[in-house]
């Protein structure tokens, strides 16, 4: 019932925000709601051992609408309901265009992304993933930037073409369950797929994931998207979204095509590394910021779908604290960008300059986050990539070297990123520049927070997901050894 | 009239069928063929007929009227289409002043 | 049975009110007769009745699929009413044609003779025809109406040409009879009943419009009056497949290998012209004549794969797709008349701006008909999708899905016009009727995408 | 006998040649309506006497007429010269061809075909199709008003000229 | 842990000092006023200091070799367990000790430095950080609380560096340092993880325990510590890892004193020092650390012969100085390398320092060609500068003698050809520096706008104190030739296990020190002679007269070489990347596929021409092209 709760909070809130007029009222409902239903959520992790909420849906589908959730559940579950308050709160700004149905669609995708973190069942889990789109589309339709049009449109489609193919491998799956057919992942996971159709089938469920998250080369949907969307939409899309294609393919994959999966460990491997170096060498060049931290962030991704398949105990581990760091980070980061470009009126690197002349406390704030980006010591990115590149170093060195290129690299554009920003002589255009006002600071010293307090205590996250990923490894062991016998 | 009554075991059901098979396509072919309007209703007509030849030929042979009577039904709605076919045409002459069916290309792409 | 004769009463009732000339009557009075024939259809359910030397089965199917037309002939009828408002001429006519072509629907649904469905596709066709010339003065209009004809004409033509070829080689049309006909064969059919098999199928594809004989409808849904088209693209569709399917589960099924070859390629055809066809298309109503193919396509699909609930997912595919379809006609309507005419994509924009509620529900119309959950139309094509893959039909269940995409660019490029901004913003006014109609049929197709069922049938 | 039908044949595919090829609508309508009655000669042959008497009734007297009527009505009776272009043209004939051609040879390879019932030559008059007609046959015979009501509504409302 | 000294367990207050300082002048920099900042600063790490003093007497009287102190569990994921621990032992101590002596005394002469910058506060704050940092560093009790200071260190470098960050080149300069750090750090990571993988465990103790029992030559030990010598490489300025530390002169004088002279840059030696027992079991790693310490340790020298910028000279010569270190780890004198790092820290900090008090006379200039005669004028100044020159240039009894000679014996014993070269590289030194010594100091003053004059006591006070150190900073470690009992060295080796056993003989080694000794008296003598004897020499040593000497003014031009080789078409790739196969390839495959279908869709609707006829004909067409498929099939 608590997840029932907790899946509702926010779309009722959402409705009943339709109804009102006064911004501020809204705003104030909105955030509320959002800090409510963190509350609950904390409360859920720290004191809840299992919940689970089951309706039967229909009686000819096999589908319940069945909630539930493990340790990768929570993880991402605490993620969405620790940004949303923030993502809301990032929109109490002057602005009065349609709160009402932006406060809406915000709460609509937390619902829907909830929705997708505690579903129980693969029909459900598709019906919450594909819900998540439809707010998002709007947000970046109908809030976003320059070209947005055209933009928004490839995005959808890009990422449904992905959808429909995992909707076809639900399907297959569910005619595949024994007895009465259905689409529980219970019974998805007790499946014994034939090994030449998990190595197809792999590819099937996998190329949604990929394109979600977005693994190289499925990502040319992302710097122009992340570019174009608003403050809002892009935090949404980087902090929560792209996390839904990690979530998926650990709940997908692993346990349902174990052998595909280690069929195609490598290739996946190497797929994500060329992406984590391609999208580095790519982000030094960039002028547009957001368009650098777009292709940073990839960089970043990559490392931990990477991670994912290495399918050993430390990148998973590292994987999920990840999912909680890259979030915060990514999401303070963008909010951070929108802040400049709130003040500067401009993205691009080469009219920017002199800022924390200007703005030292925004300098500060920045160069904190960018230090939790390229993970330094002591900030959360570091824990966990320290715990993936020791993962992917397990499996061969090489892949840990390739991987550990987003330390260079990651330092390379950032800190060229922040250079161009905030360092340099006095710059003329932007000498009236404020500084940071009091809601950024109720943003981002906490986000902030959260950064340096997980790099030092990353030990609550960890343990919240050591169940899970010791079962997760359990599952694959077995699988491991039937795989040799089946690549000879 | 016994005479004619048998004519029908002397004659082979495949002329029959030869024969229908070659109004029908005469009749398509004058569908496609003409660009008068009216014309193409009656090639049309044609080609009903020739259905309805099969089958009543069908029908002798199998000795079963059912046949008949279905011809009899096209008949009918033959009679109703090409009156609602020729009202059309008379609407389309008014409209347009032509029956002319390429003329009939507005609606496209 | 009562239901059908009811219907023609009314259908000429209507005829005399208009002679009467009591415009304000016809709507009500049509209305009242659907209802009452949905009723009366109701109370035979379950018990599965023949008439007239098994002439007519009127089984749970037929009752199914007469109820779902009838629901939605309602929901035309009613947006008829302000449609019909501005029409000074034959108003009464064209609700008595609907009627009319509604009875030949339902012979379409429970027939089991091959006269029957030859009559019932002409029963519904002619009115068709007329309906579709319905605005005389239009040039357009009458082009939709000749071309519909004439294709209609050639196409039935060919049909009778198959049913004759059947008829010589089973002297009978009773689908059960010819059934055992063919049974006899074990699926190598001497080459003249397979010719006419053929010829019937194509008689009957070429009314639900299957590539490669859908020629005729993105031209006639674009010159017809735009209510008659919505009246096309769902009642004759679902009658079609009505039809088509009872055609081939009394009759045809299991149908001989290349056959069912032929209707597998016609299925993939329909999918692929529909949608690459619709991909560039400006006119709204070509747009939706275009995916209408491929939702053709679609059901096909789910006809094909021949399973127990093959019924049932056909009728749901029908009805929400029926259910999406009108409303998005009459809300096409309203952007016309806002816009002077115009039938091009760009008439939507502003919709957001100047009704948002209405743009929020055209946006779940627009999703249903692509598949997006939580809509209905999702669910009817997960069934379908469900249908196809457990039979092992992988490889056009993928194709169908590549499609499925494709079709969402043009309903979200559709959805993206009415989110834009327009240069020159015309007033749009709606009727309270039709508002309340579109918002039902939105909520509607909401309900049936998130609380599942199934119609035993 | 059989020459009788080769006779009645030959007429027949010549007028219904004659109707695609020849110009003008009023020779159009001549020879279609000379084709039918060689049509209603067959019927004759296939012992089909109310179908004979029926089909001469409906296409010749009212169809044909019909046909007449409307090109007086809208003055086509001269030739018009409405030719579709030659490659049009061509290919219909050749369409035609080939479509006879592929029928011919799907019916060619016949079967044998088993006469349903054993052979009667009374069924096709007046009382056999009478019984049928109004006994098996009384649902689409009644249906079939529909139908006309249809087609009547529809003639009218085009032919009416509006106010 | 028999006797945990309870005092020891005190000892995470020597960073929290620090930290605390950082947060308070960090956190009310706005607030702070005049020397306020520095003053706070000053006294954390002065506090700082006097507990590692605390701890060292501590842990002699406490008779145990190390404790570990475990703050709480940092990382556990699985069998890695990761506790947030500190190791105090004889080596850490030393460090510590180094770290906040050295960092107090260059925070209170920051303090006189500093005074007037309008960012004063920002920089004690990050002093702080770093001083916070490198203690972390020296004090943790396994690798990764080792890289975390590690890490951090480079990072307060970077802020440091670009300190005055309105200039582009400084901020390039900061930038260029932690990024070539990172390449290093990158290495030290996957070493770090590889240690795990074979050790099961990062801690020092545990490692280092297991480590004993392994055979020599292993390869994934040799693989371990060359990653792990990837990261000192990084840290501590090898090449080919060495051209940010020049330019990190950019940031204040005080900062390189404290980070790119005495602390930070020798954290590489400390922590290959720290694995000794590792890289025993290496001897390829050994010969490569000798090769590359020479290596740099010759190059850099020759490169500072021919600089003109007073803390250019100082960084290459702090180059050099950490190659010896370099040197003296290859050849398995750890012990030696942190004696040598210890008295380096002492005169190179003080040489440091000097510098800034002269450019802070000189009012920022800092080319020595326009310097001379502030001996009169900066009396204090010279004289420290001077003993700073004494030792670093190896003359007895100055502290460098003892640490410098300590490493060439060394070589002598391994190969007396790497001591020749060795030899080679301090006599260099010795000339460079004295160059220095005379250009500054001596002659007449050649830039008349400035009026040189004695810097406060503030910063007189620490260089006092450096000298003082530099002076008599080699009799910690008096080598028994001398009477000594090496204690210095004795004190460590109880936390370094040494690599090499056997002494030279007493006779050979005085013969050494003899000739070396006569030697740099030559060096000295010319360099007098060029610089204080032909006044206008400074004029002519700016003209380039030959090919290699313009190599050398340019630094063999490796800057160049990195930017051709390394730089550019990294650039070159991302543009590629981006251009080409993202906005090329990718990107348009993508929208291909849409364009294509779209076309396909434009070709399919040419179909629906609008025209009857065709309909009919298309009709037909496909009702043939069925029937024959179905009599085909």
């Amino acid at each position: 019932m608590i997840l029932l709760i907790i899946l509702l909070i926010p779309i009722i809130t959402g409705l009943f925000l339709l109804v009102l007029r006064d911004p501020a009222t809204v705003r104030i409902i909105a955030l509320t709601s959002a800090i409510v239903n963190l509350l609950i959520t904390l409360g859920l992790i720290i004191s809840v051992p299992s919940a689970s909420y089951s309706v039967n849906w229909d009686n000819f589908m096999g589908t319940q609408f069945s909630l539930g959730f493990d340790g990768i559940s929570l993880i991402m579950l605490l993620l969405t309901n620790l940004l949303f308050p923030f993502i809301i709160l990032s929109g109490f700004t002057r602005s009065h265009v349609q709160i009402p149905v932006l406060n809406f669609l915000i709460l609509f995708t937390q619902s829907a992304l909830i929705g997708v973190f505690l579903a129980q069942n693969a029909f459900l889990f598709y019906i919450f993933w594909e819900l998540t789109l439809i707010p998002v589309y709007f947000i970046l339709l109908l809030w976003g930037g320059e070209n947005r049009r055209a933009i928004t449109l490839k995005f959808f489609i890009y990422t449904l073409t992905g959808s429909l193919f995992l909707l076809f491998g639900i399907i297959f799956l569910f005619q595949l369950t024994p007895g009465l057919h259905t689409t529980d992942f219970s019974a998805f996971n007790q499946l014994h797929i034939a090994a030449h159709t998990q190595t197809w089938l792999f590819w099937v469920l996998f190329i949604a994931f990929a394109i979600k998250m977005p693994v190289f080369p499925f990502h040319t949907w992302q710097p122009s998207t992340y570019t174009m969307a608003s403050k809002q939409g892009v935090m949404i899309l980087a902090g929560v979204l792209t996390k839904m294609g990690i979530y998926g393919a650990l709940r997908f994959l692993f346990p349902i095509v174990p052998q595909g999966v280690i069929y195609w460990q490598n290739t996946v491997i190497i797929m994500c590394l060329i992406g984590v170096v391609y999208a580095s060498v790519i982000a030094f060049r960039q002028t547009n910021i957001k368009k650098l931290i777009a292709f940073s962030s990839m960089a970043h991704i990559s490392l931990m779908a990477a991670a994912m398949f290495t399918l050993n105990y430390y990148s998973t581990q590292g994987l999920l604290f990840q999912v909680i760091s890259h979030g915060v980070t990514i999401v303070a980061l963008f909010y951070m960008v929108h802040l400049i470009q709130e003040r500067t009126s401009t993205l691009e690197l080469p009219h920017m300059g002199g800022l924390k002349l200007a703005a030292p406390n925004m300098a500060i704030l920045l160069l904190i986050i960018v230090l939790g980006s390229i993970a330094l010591p002591l900030t959360s990115g570091f824990v966990g990539e320290f715990l993936i590149i020791m993962g992917l170093a397990k499996l061969s060195i090489w892949f840990a070297v390739f991987g550990g290129t987003t330390m260079i690299l990651g330092a390379v554009y950032m800190l060229y990123a922040y250079q161009r920003i905030m360092l340099g002589d006095k710059n003329p255009a932007l000498a009236k520049v404020k500084d940071i006002r009091t809601l950024d600071y109720f943003i981002l010293i906490p986000l902030i927070a959260i950064i340096i307090i997980l790099g030092i205590f990353p030990q609550p996250i960890l343990n919240l997901v050591e169940v899970s990923v010791n079962s997760m490894q359990k599952l694959l062991i077995p699988a491991n050894e039937v795989v040799t016998l089946f690549v000879r | 009239m016994k005479e004619i009554s048998s004519a029908i075991q002397l004659i082979p059901l495949e002329n029959y069928i030869v024969l229908s098979i070659a109004l029908f396509s005469i009749g398509m072919m004058g569908v496609l063929f003409r660009r008068n309007t009216i014309a193409i209703l009656m090639c049309l007509e044609l080609m009903f007929n020739s259905v309805n030849l099969l089958l009543t030929a069908f029908s002798a042979y199998h000795s079963d009227p059912s046949g008949q009577v279905f011809v009899f039904f096209i008949m009918i709605v033959a009679a109703a289409e090409i009156a609602v076919g020729l009202s059309i045409v008379v609407m389309m002459k008014r409209n347009v002043d032509s029956v002319d069916i390429n003329l009939l290309n507005r609606l496209k792409w | 049975m009562s239901a059908l004769i009811l219907l023609t009463v009314f259908g000429i009732i209507v005829l005399y009110l208009g002679f009467a000339n009591n415009k304000a009557l016809l709507a009500p009075v049509a209305i009242t007769g659907l209802v009452i024939s949905m009723i009366l259809s109701l109370k035979d359910w379950g018990l599965g009745s023949k008439y007239f030397h098994d002439m007519m089965i009127i089984d749970n199917f037929s009752i199914a699929f007469n109820v779902s037309m009838l629901i939605i002939t309602i929901l035309i009828f009613l947006f008829g009413i302000n449609y019909y408002r501005r029409m000074e001429h034959h108003v009464a006519e064209q609700y008595a044609l609907m009627i009319f072509a509604l009875t030949g629907a339902f012979l379409m649904t429970s027939f089991s003779n091959l006269i029957m469905l030859f009559l019932g596709i002409e029963i519904l066709s002619i009115p068709l025809y007329i309906l579709a010339g319905g605005k005389k003065t239009s040039y357009r209009s009458n082009e939709a109406s000749f071309k519909y004809f004439l294709l209609g004409s050639f196409a039935t033509a060919f049909f009778l040409f198959g049913i004759a070829l059947v008829y010589g080689a089973s002297a009978t049309f009773y689908l059960p009879e010819i059934k055992t006909y063919i049974a006899q064969f074990n699926g190598h059919l001497p080459p003249m009943v397979m010719l006419g098999l053929l010829f019937i199928l194509i008689g009957v594809a070429f009314k639900v419009a299957v590539a490669p004989f859908h020629f005729w409808s993105p031209d006639v849904y674009e010159g017809s009056p735009t209510l008659v088209t919505a009246f096309m693209a769902t009642v004759v569709k679902t009658a079609g497949f009505a039809a088509f399917y009872r055609l081939l589960g009394m009759g045809l099924l299991p149908l001989p290998a290349p056959l069912e070859k032929t209707l597998w390629v016609m299925t993939g055809l329909s999918l692929l012209v529909g949608n690459l066809a619709a991909l560039n298309q400006s006119n709204f109503k070509r747009l939706l004549a275009y995916s209408a193919i491929v939702h053709t396509g679609f059901m096909m699909l789910a006809m094909l794969s021949q399973h127990d609930s093959s019924a049932s997912v056909l009728l749901y595919y029908t009805f929400v797709y029926s259910l999406a379809t009108v409303p998005l006609f009459i809300i096409f309507i309203h952007m016309k008349r806002a816009s002077k005419g115009l039938e091009e994509l760009s008439i939507f924009r502003g919709l957001y701006k100047q009704k948002p509620w209405m743009a929020v529900f055209m946006t779940i119309l627009l999703m249903s008909l692509a598949g997006i959950p939580p809509t209905a139309g999702f669910l009817a094509k997960y069934r379908v999708f469900i249908l196809s893959i457990s039979r092992g039909y992988l490889a056009i269940s993928i194709f169908a899905i590549v499609m499925a995409i494709i079709g969402i660019y043009y309903y979200f490029y559709v959805l993206r016009e009415a989110f834009s901004e327009s240069d020159n913003p015309n007033p749009i006014e709606i009727s309270k009727l039709n508002a309340v109609l579109i918002v039902v049929c939105g909520v509607a197709v909401l309900l049936l995408g998130i609380f599942v069922f199934q119609i035993p049938i | 006998m059989i020459l009788l039908f080769y006779l009645l044949s030959a007429i027949m595919i010549i007028c219904a040649l004659a109707v695609v090829f020849s110009k003008n609508p009023i020779n159009n309508v001549i020879y279609l309506i000379v084709c039918f009655l060689a049509m209603a000669g067959h019927y004759i042959l296939l012992n089909a006497q109310f179908l004979a008497v029926v089909h001469i009734i409906v296409y010749t007297g009212a169809i044909m007429v019909l046909f007449l009527f409307v090109i007086m009505l809208l003055n086509l009776n001269k030739a018009i010269i409405l030719r579709k272009s030659t490659v049009t043209r061509v290919s219909a004939v050749i369409t035609g061809g080939v479509f006879f051609l592929v029928l011919l040879a799907a019916t060619r390879q016949t079967f044998e075909i088993h006469a349903r019932y054993p052979f009667a030559s009374d069924f096709g008059l007046v009382s056999g199709i009478g019984k049928v007609l109004f006994s098996e046959f009384l649902l689409p015979f009644e249906i079939s008003s529909i139908l006309f009501i249809s087609a009547m509504v529809g003639a009218l409302m085009f032919g009416k000229k509006d106010v | 842990m028999v006797a945990l000294n309870s005092y020891i367990t005190l000892s995470w207050l020597v960073p929290a000092f620090p930290l605390l300082g950082f947060l308070i002048t960090g956190m009310a920099k706005n607030r702070l006023k005049n020397n306020q900042a520095g003053i706070i600063a000053s006294i954390l790490v002065s506090l700082s200091f006097l507990m590692s003093a605390f701890l060292f007497f501590a842990l002699r009287s406490s008779g145990q070799e190390s404790a570990t102190v475990t703050l709480f569990n940092w990382i556990a994921a699985g069998d890695l367990k990761i506790p947030f621990a500190f190791l105090i032992d004889n080596l850490s101590v030393t460090m510590m000790l180094i770290v906040t002596g050295v960092g107090a005394l260059i925070h209170i002469y920051s303090i006189g430095y500093m005074h007037g910058d309008d960012r004063v506060n920002s920089f004690f704050a990050q002093m702080n950080l770093f001083t916070f940092s490198m203690l972390l560093l020296v004090m943790g009790a396994n690798y990764l609380i080792l890289f975390i200071g590690w890490e951090g260190v480079g990072f307060c470098s970077y802020l440091l560096i670009g300190f005055w960050f309105k200039n582009p080149a400084f901020n390039y300069a900061a930038r260029k340092a932690f990024v070539m750090n990172r390449i290093g750090d990158l290495g030290f990571i996957l070493g770090i993880i590889l240690l795990f993988f074979t050790f099961k465990s990062v801690g020092f103790t545990e490692v280092f325990s297991q480590a004993t029992s392994m055979h020599s030559g292993t390869p994934l030990v040799t693989l371990i510590t060359i990653l792990l010598l990837v990261g000192a490489v990084g840290k501590s300025a090898q090449i080919p890892l060495y051209t940010w530390l020049p330019d990190a002169m950019a940031g204040p004088t005080p900062v390189s004193a404290l980070i790119h002279a005495a602390t930070m840059v020798t954290a590489g030696i400390y922590m290959i020092a720290r694995s000794s027992i590792l890289y025993n079991l290496a001897p390829l790693t050994m010969n490569i650390m000798i090769i590359l310490g020479l290596a740099t340790a010759i190059f850099a020298a020759v490169i500072g012969l021919r600089q003109n910028d007073i803390k250019k000279v100082l960084a290459y010569s702090t180059v050099s100085q950490l190659g010896y270190m370099f040197l003296a780890l290859g050849l398995g004198a750890y012990s030696s390398a942190v004696f040598h790092l210890t008295t380096h820290a002492f005169f190179k900090a003080l040489l440091f320092l000097g510098a800034g008090s002269i450019i802070h006379a000189m009012g920022g200039e800092q080319d020595i060609r326009k310097m001379g005669g502030l001996r009169k004028k900066m009396p204090v100044t010279y004289f420290t500068f001077l003993a700073a020159t004494l030792a670093i240039s190896g003359i007895p009894p100055f502290s460098g003698f003892f640490s410098k000679d300590l490493i060439l014996s060394k070589a002598f014993e391994n190969n007396p050809l790497l001591y020749i070269l060795a030899l080679g590289g301090a006599l260099i030194t010795c000339f460079y520096m004295f160059r220095l010594l005379y250009l500054v100091f001596f002659g007449s003053q050649r830039l008349s706008t400035v009026h040189p004059h004695e810097s406060p006591r503030v910063m007189t006070f620490p260089l006092i104190i450096l000298s003082i150190l530099s002076v008599f900073g080699g009799f910690l470690n008096i080598p028994s030739l001398f009477g000594g009992d090496s204690r210095f060295g004795e004190f460590l080796n109880k936390s370094i296990i040494s690599g090499i056993t056997e002494e030279l003989g007493s006779a050979t080694e005085i013969g050494l020190i003899v000739s070396s000794l006569i030697l740099l008296g030559l060096v000295i003598l010319y360099a007098y002679r060029i610089y204080v004897k032909k006044a206008d020499i400074p004029v002519a040593d700016g003209v380039s007269t030959n090919i290699f000497s313009k190599a050398i003014e340019n630094k063999f031009y490796v800057d160049e070489i990195y930017s051709a080789v390394i730089e550019k078409p990294f650039g070159s790739l991302s543009d590629f990347f981006f251009n080409k196969v993202e906005n090329k390839v990718l990107d348009p495959a993508v929208d291909e596929v849409g364009i294509l279908t779209s076309k396909l869709g434009n070709l399919v609707r040419k179909l629906q021409q609008g025209n009857m006829s065709f309909y009919l004909f298309a009709m037909v067409a496909g009702i043939l092209l069925f029937i024959i498929f179905i009599l085909i099939v």
